[in-house]
């Protein structure tokens, strides 16, 4: 199974010092042009527009995660295709948000995540091994390790945020230390769900961190008729909460982000808002046909803006980026993603009975009754 | 642009001559199958009734996720076809406001297992707003959903909890199986004054097909419809299980069962007579649907028929649906669905006593 | 039955000139200010900040109005104890907010309020009798009179909002004049509804004017816990949409800015937000006890804040109040409500038939064999 | 303050020492009612296991709208009993998480009618993270919820929707008419695996009285319990309805007929087996729900009656419900509202025959 967590984040070592002043927003400001100007680190050129707190290996290593991230994405819709796989919800052009998100964790925070949010969970735990059993179409993909925090992917949009709420809370009432991160769509955020748990969050002042990955659209329809409001992050204000913009195709900015509201939760100063602006650069899933609503245009503009691409050619400019490092870090990747699909594969079908088992601690009266009739059905 | 209140007059002389309209009368569309009936229904209503708009989640530009508004944002404007932020309480709450001050709205919401944070809408707002005003006003509106499973689908994308529905006094509840009955009841529930709980067995979509007349018709909401009349047994269902229960017919059929199949067609109001008067000549039934067993609308049906027929009864009403389980994902969705086989030896079984 | 709309509104005289400017905010600023500090022009002594943009006679028939939407609010707390009329939910103290708001609209325009809005409801046509009518129990005072459109006063906190939204589009669509106000209080703003409500209203900019009444309470949970935005107002951020705050206590406060709002909603410049801040000086219900959760000066300060007083002590001021117009006042006012309860109560019983004949535009089938069962079970 | 996971054993030892503290057992708490039979048992679940916490509208400083978690905040601190804002589908979903994370939350819904709100939250949920986790995550849960009619309420304050959430696969759902019943069951809400929705008949609050132990004991869910034991007829109900079943009983007998009466108690997972082993004795019963008709549990049991014991059946199983109506205000309720009249004509149709 994957290795979880590479420890990242500790060093503050200037990777590619710019010379101007490290701005990193490392206390919330109450300034509110945070939730309207978005914050980066990384140009799409690979130029930096600041310090970066981050060491070079944990770069590189940041760079390995969302290679390995896009090779699990298109492995994954290559099997949709040949029918190996239900419907799949690609994150092309998402792997700096996710893998940024879960970067700035600690090992044992909760995260409660969307459809959409393999890398992330991947990032924070969730074996790909599970992601693709889950995928199958097995509930058993869903049977996260011990230890590991992840909730599975929510498919109801909106549901599952209240959970991260509902988790630090518990967190917060037994004194531990951990916290929850709750990553939701644009479209999400019109849900009266949302609402509801950025209300909760704020009233009980519960280490809960809103990701939102504004990625432009709600299956076909566009985050700019979603909402009126300036900005995802400009709702936090309505919460009392802070909020802040990030570039959400910059992997460090993200984990600058979320490692900075994970601070602030941890420290009891409650939950933040961050809205990660970023692109899908897929269909909504791979039953759906983006041209029927959007221009061929807009995604080149976004090829521009790669989250992959920017750091490769970020770590061009420093001297790191070889070729042939590239193809080292595909080859382990496509392997260690290979032989999580043989795993997934190899699992037996799922039973009738465990199909009635998994509801309940124990069956109860009407399933042994039904265990037993579908029982003698099946043979 | 939708016109209020006082058009309606107008609206039906419209519709009438829709009705009438010789080119049209008699003609039938060949090959047609559910989804596009109901593609061609709502393009009906919205052609015939200003007053009819449409509102949901992906159904102007894209048409919808299963394409049934497909080409009518296009064809009738993007100020009668409304793609809406994802928020289905918001959907039908909208809707409802829409009614009251005279639209015909009609809701999609994207699946039956989205429908459920609008239920409170639902229940408590759009099922109540005729009788907390005594008629001053009133939902006629038109609340769309795709159900059931068999697709393989993910999550929430299976649920038949058309139980919770019917159990709603205030709305109806609809659910065709055939393109005919699909266009006629759509129609019919866009021109009720009450409002419509509507629900299209998604794994029927394109696998059922049949020759539909040309025109604007509609079939009453309410009465069950004997699919294929017989004497031996009832087999009773509705929406997506028609399939497996059509398909058990026949083998029983193969071995000179004569079977009576019904189409329930509309779960409220419920046409009690009609099952009855069926159960009362074959004296067997069985009751088949894909939602688990306890409190599904199986048990209405079971209760019903014992209460209405007990003494023509040779044997137990059974019951043929899914188990007690949240509908499984695509692995396991054959250990769920009732299959033709089940159905066919609960028919065995009851015809053996 | 109640007479409706006075008509007021139209002129712009001054009824005291404080010498200040006019600064009544009749096209909104971008200014956030507005969402925080209160916007008031009669202050709680009668004195004025400014000069009042209504006529004298308005001004004594908004008082007139407050006077009589008192004098209904005792009798049904009366009545309620004598086992008269079903729970009652107070609004005194809110008389400002509720006879302001209404006076702000027109005559046809939409309003969708709550169980404690029946001065708002009654200003904006719904008869005391009716009212009355409902309270006793008795489905049939909901069927407010042709030409009147206001929804009965909704139960469930929060679902009644999105209605507004939806009449408010209709009118949009077919071309009409008329807009749609909805009225909730502090603790309907946590529900998820309040939230979609907001966003349908701005995405689709309806002619909509989300009214909250902040009257301190959620039955027994403060407004100060019930969010921890700076103010409601400020949730108008979160949907690109206008916000203010208003002294609710101050009727003119209340009726300029709804009536600026019903403005921009009627020229098609969509929705917004009003604040009005007030105080439920009564229980949440007459079922409550408020000992249990708040203090009793608390109250004595907002007596001295109290919206009909500070009229009152304007128009004594003014030479205009005496002791005479308001014997006349209350006399009148007590004699229309006497009428309307002996109506109300008059009223025969409502019969098993038309229970189940209110359901449907006609009875349906399984209707018609219960009509038949309990009609025999009746006898 | 409450912990997590691992200290379950603790509390397990810590509940066992409760249930043999032998100064308290066998004595008896006489005459309390189940209102206050219920506030006994939050305060007991609070005392014996730290991982309990409250939360709802106004449960805190009022304790609640019904005085049930009277004196909790209080005694027990404003880290255990939580005031919320009012937001249900909020208030369930932060209760699953906090369930998730090994809490035992118990959630107050004011009113039943303000439950619908959070039925996304229940069904597509809390329901679900057990299987969907395939046993890894689960939501040992409580939310109670004051139910039915009978006060002369207003408007959504009266209703009895148990059957939406009978259908629903994944919860539990209790409902007590007894003090002693309340206790028990609420206590074995609070320590079961699973989420309960346990609900509260509002007009039996404090109109039943009795002497309970003064103990830590459960009541098992599941099983039916036989309140009074007869041959001639079995009367099927719960919660609310079972005062006038209890009456109509009692009417019965004296004119010497001899009812078995039957307190569901849990309607999921229900005792099909219970019910039947009356049936099968008796050959008749009659079920009575305040819910209304169509789709109403009532329709379960009586399919269970039939599917079960058909040929014990002297006469059809008669369902006495609410009408196929909106709950109505308070000069309808007697219309409403099934009556002691209707149960015993019923039971002397069913005796007829
Ligand atoms: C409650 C609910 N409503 C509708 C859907 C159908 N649906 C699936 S994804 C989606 C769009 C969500 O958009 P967004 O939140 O932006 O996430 P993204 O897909 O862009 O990652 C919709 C409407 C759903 N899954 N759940
Ligand atoms: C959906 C819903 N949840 C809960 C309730 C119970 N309830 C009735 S009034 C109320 C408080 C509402 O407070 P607010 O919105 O401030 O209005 P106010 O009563 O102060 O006018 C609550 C929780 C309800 N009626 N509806
Ligand atoms: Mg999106
Ligand atoms: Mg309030």
């Amino acid at each position: 199974m994957s290795s979880r967590k590479s420890g990242l984040g500790r060093g503050l070592d200037a990777l590619i010092p710019t010379g101007g002043p490290t701005s990193v927003p490392v206390t919330r400001q109450t300034d509110t042009d945070e939730r309207r100007v978005m914050f980066s680190l990384i140009n799409p050129d690979g130029s930096v527009r600041d310090r970066l707190p981050i060491t070079l290996d944990e770069m590189k290593a940041l760079y390995a995660d969302m290679v390995e991230a896009r090779a699990y994405d298109s492995k994954s819709i290559a099997m949709q295709r040949q029918g190996r796989l239900a419907t799949y919800a690609p994150f092309r052009g998402q792997e700096a948000a996710q893998v940024g998100a879960a970067a700035g964790l600690e090992n044992d925070d909760w995260v409660s995540g969307t459809y959409r949010d393999a890398a992330l969970n991947w990032r924070a735990g969730f074996p790909w091994e599970l992601l693709i059993l889950g995928r199958t179409g097995d509930e058993r993909g869903g049977e996260v390790p011990e230890g590991i925090n992840v909730l599975p992917p929510s498919i109801t949009v909106g549901g599952h945020m209240i959970h991260a709420v509902g988790l630090a809370w518990a967190e917060k009432l037994s004194g531990s230390n951990r916290i929850a991160l709750t990553s939701f769509g644009d479209g999400a955020t019109s849900e009266g769900d949302f609402h509801e748990a950025m209300n909760f969050a704020a009233v009980y002042q519960t280490p809960t961190v809103f990701f939102c990955q504004n990625n432009g659209f709600a299956i076909s329809y566009p985050t700019s008729e979603q909402t009126r409001s300036e900005s995802i992050a400009v709702k936090a204000d309505a919460y009392g909460m802070p909020g802040i913009r990030v570039d959400g195709n910059d992997v460090v900015a993200v984990l600058v982000a979320v490692r900075e509201a994970a601070v602030l939760a941890r420290s009891g100063s409650g939950p933040s808002l961050i809205e990660a602006v970023t692109y899908r650069m897929g269909p909504h899933t791979t039953a759906d046909d983006p041209a029927r609503y959007r221009e061929a245009d807009e995604g080149e503009e976004w090829e521009e803006k790669d989250p992959l691409s920017r750091v490769q050619k970020l770590l061009e400019r420093h001297g790191t980026w070889t070729e042939q490092w590239q193809a080292g870090l595909e080859e382990q990747a496509s392997q260690r993603i290979e032989r999580a699909v043989e795993w997934a594969e190899s699992v037996p079908e799922p039973t009738f009975e465990e199909m009635l088992n998994r509801m309940y601690a124990e069956p109860t009266a009407p399933l042994l009754e039904q265990l037993d009739e579908g029982g003698q059905a099946d043979e | 642009m939708p016109s209020c209140g006082i058009e309606r007059a107008a609206m039906r002389a419209q519709r009438a001559w829709l009705h009438t309209r010789p080119s049209r009368r008699g003609t039938q569309v060949p090959e047609v199958n559910l989804a596009q009936a109901l593609n061609g229904a709502l393009d009906t209503a919205l052609g015939s009734d200003d007053r009819v708009i449409l509102l949901g989640e992906d159904i102007g530009r894209t048409g919808g996720v299963f394409r049934i508004t497909e080409g009518l944002q296009e064809k009738h404007g993007s100020n009668r076809v409304f793609d809406t932020p994802v928020a289905e309480s918001g959907i039908v709450g909208a809707a409802l406001g829409m009614a009251i001050a005279g639209l015909r709205p009609v809701a999609e919401i994207q699946f039956m297992g989205f429908s459920y944070p609008a239920y409170d809408q639902i229940i408590n707002h759009v099922a109540r707003i005729r009788n907390r005003t005594n008629h001053r006003f009133t939902a006629p509106m038109v609340i769309r959903m795709p159900y059931g499973g068999g697709i393989g689908a993910a999550e929430h994308h299976s649920e038949s909890t058309e139980a919770i529905y019917a159990h709603v006094p205030g709305i109806k509840v609809v659910v065709p199986s055939t393109p005919n009955d699909a266009r006629g009841l759509l129609l019919a529930a866009v021109e009720d004054p009450d409002p419509v709980v509507f629900l299209e067995p998604i794994r029927l979509y394109r696998a059922v097909k049949e020759d539909i007349p040309d025109i604007y018709y509609t079939v009453d909401i309410g009465p069950v419809r004997v699919e294929r009349p017989g004497d031996d047994i009832t087999l009773v269902s509705w929406g997506a299980m028609m399939r497996e229960t059509r398909a058990a017919a026949n083998a029983l059929e193969d071995v000179d069962i004569s079977v009576e199949v019904i189409d329930v067609r509309t779960l409220s109001p419920l046409d009690r007579s009609g099952i009855l008067a069926s159960v009362e000549k074959t004296g067997r039934a069985v009751v088949i649907h894909e939602a688990p067993l306890t409190a599904g609308f199986g048990g209405e049906i079971a209760a019903t028929i014992q209460e209405g027929a007990l003494y023509s009864l040779q044997a137990p009403v059974r019951r043929v649906t899914g188990w007690d389980t949240i509908f499984p994902l695509k692995r396991s969705e054959g250990h769920y669905l009732p299959t033709v086989d089940r159905i066919v030896s609960a028919a065995y079984e009851t015809l053996e006593v």
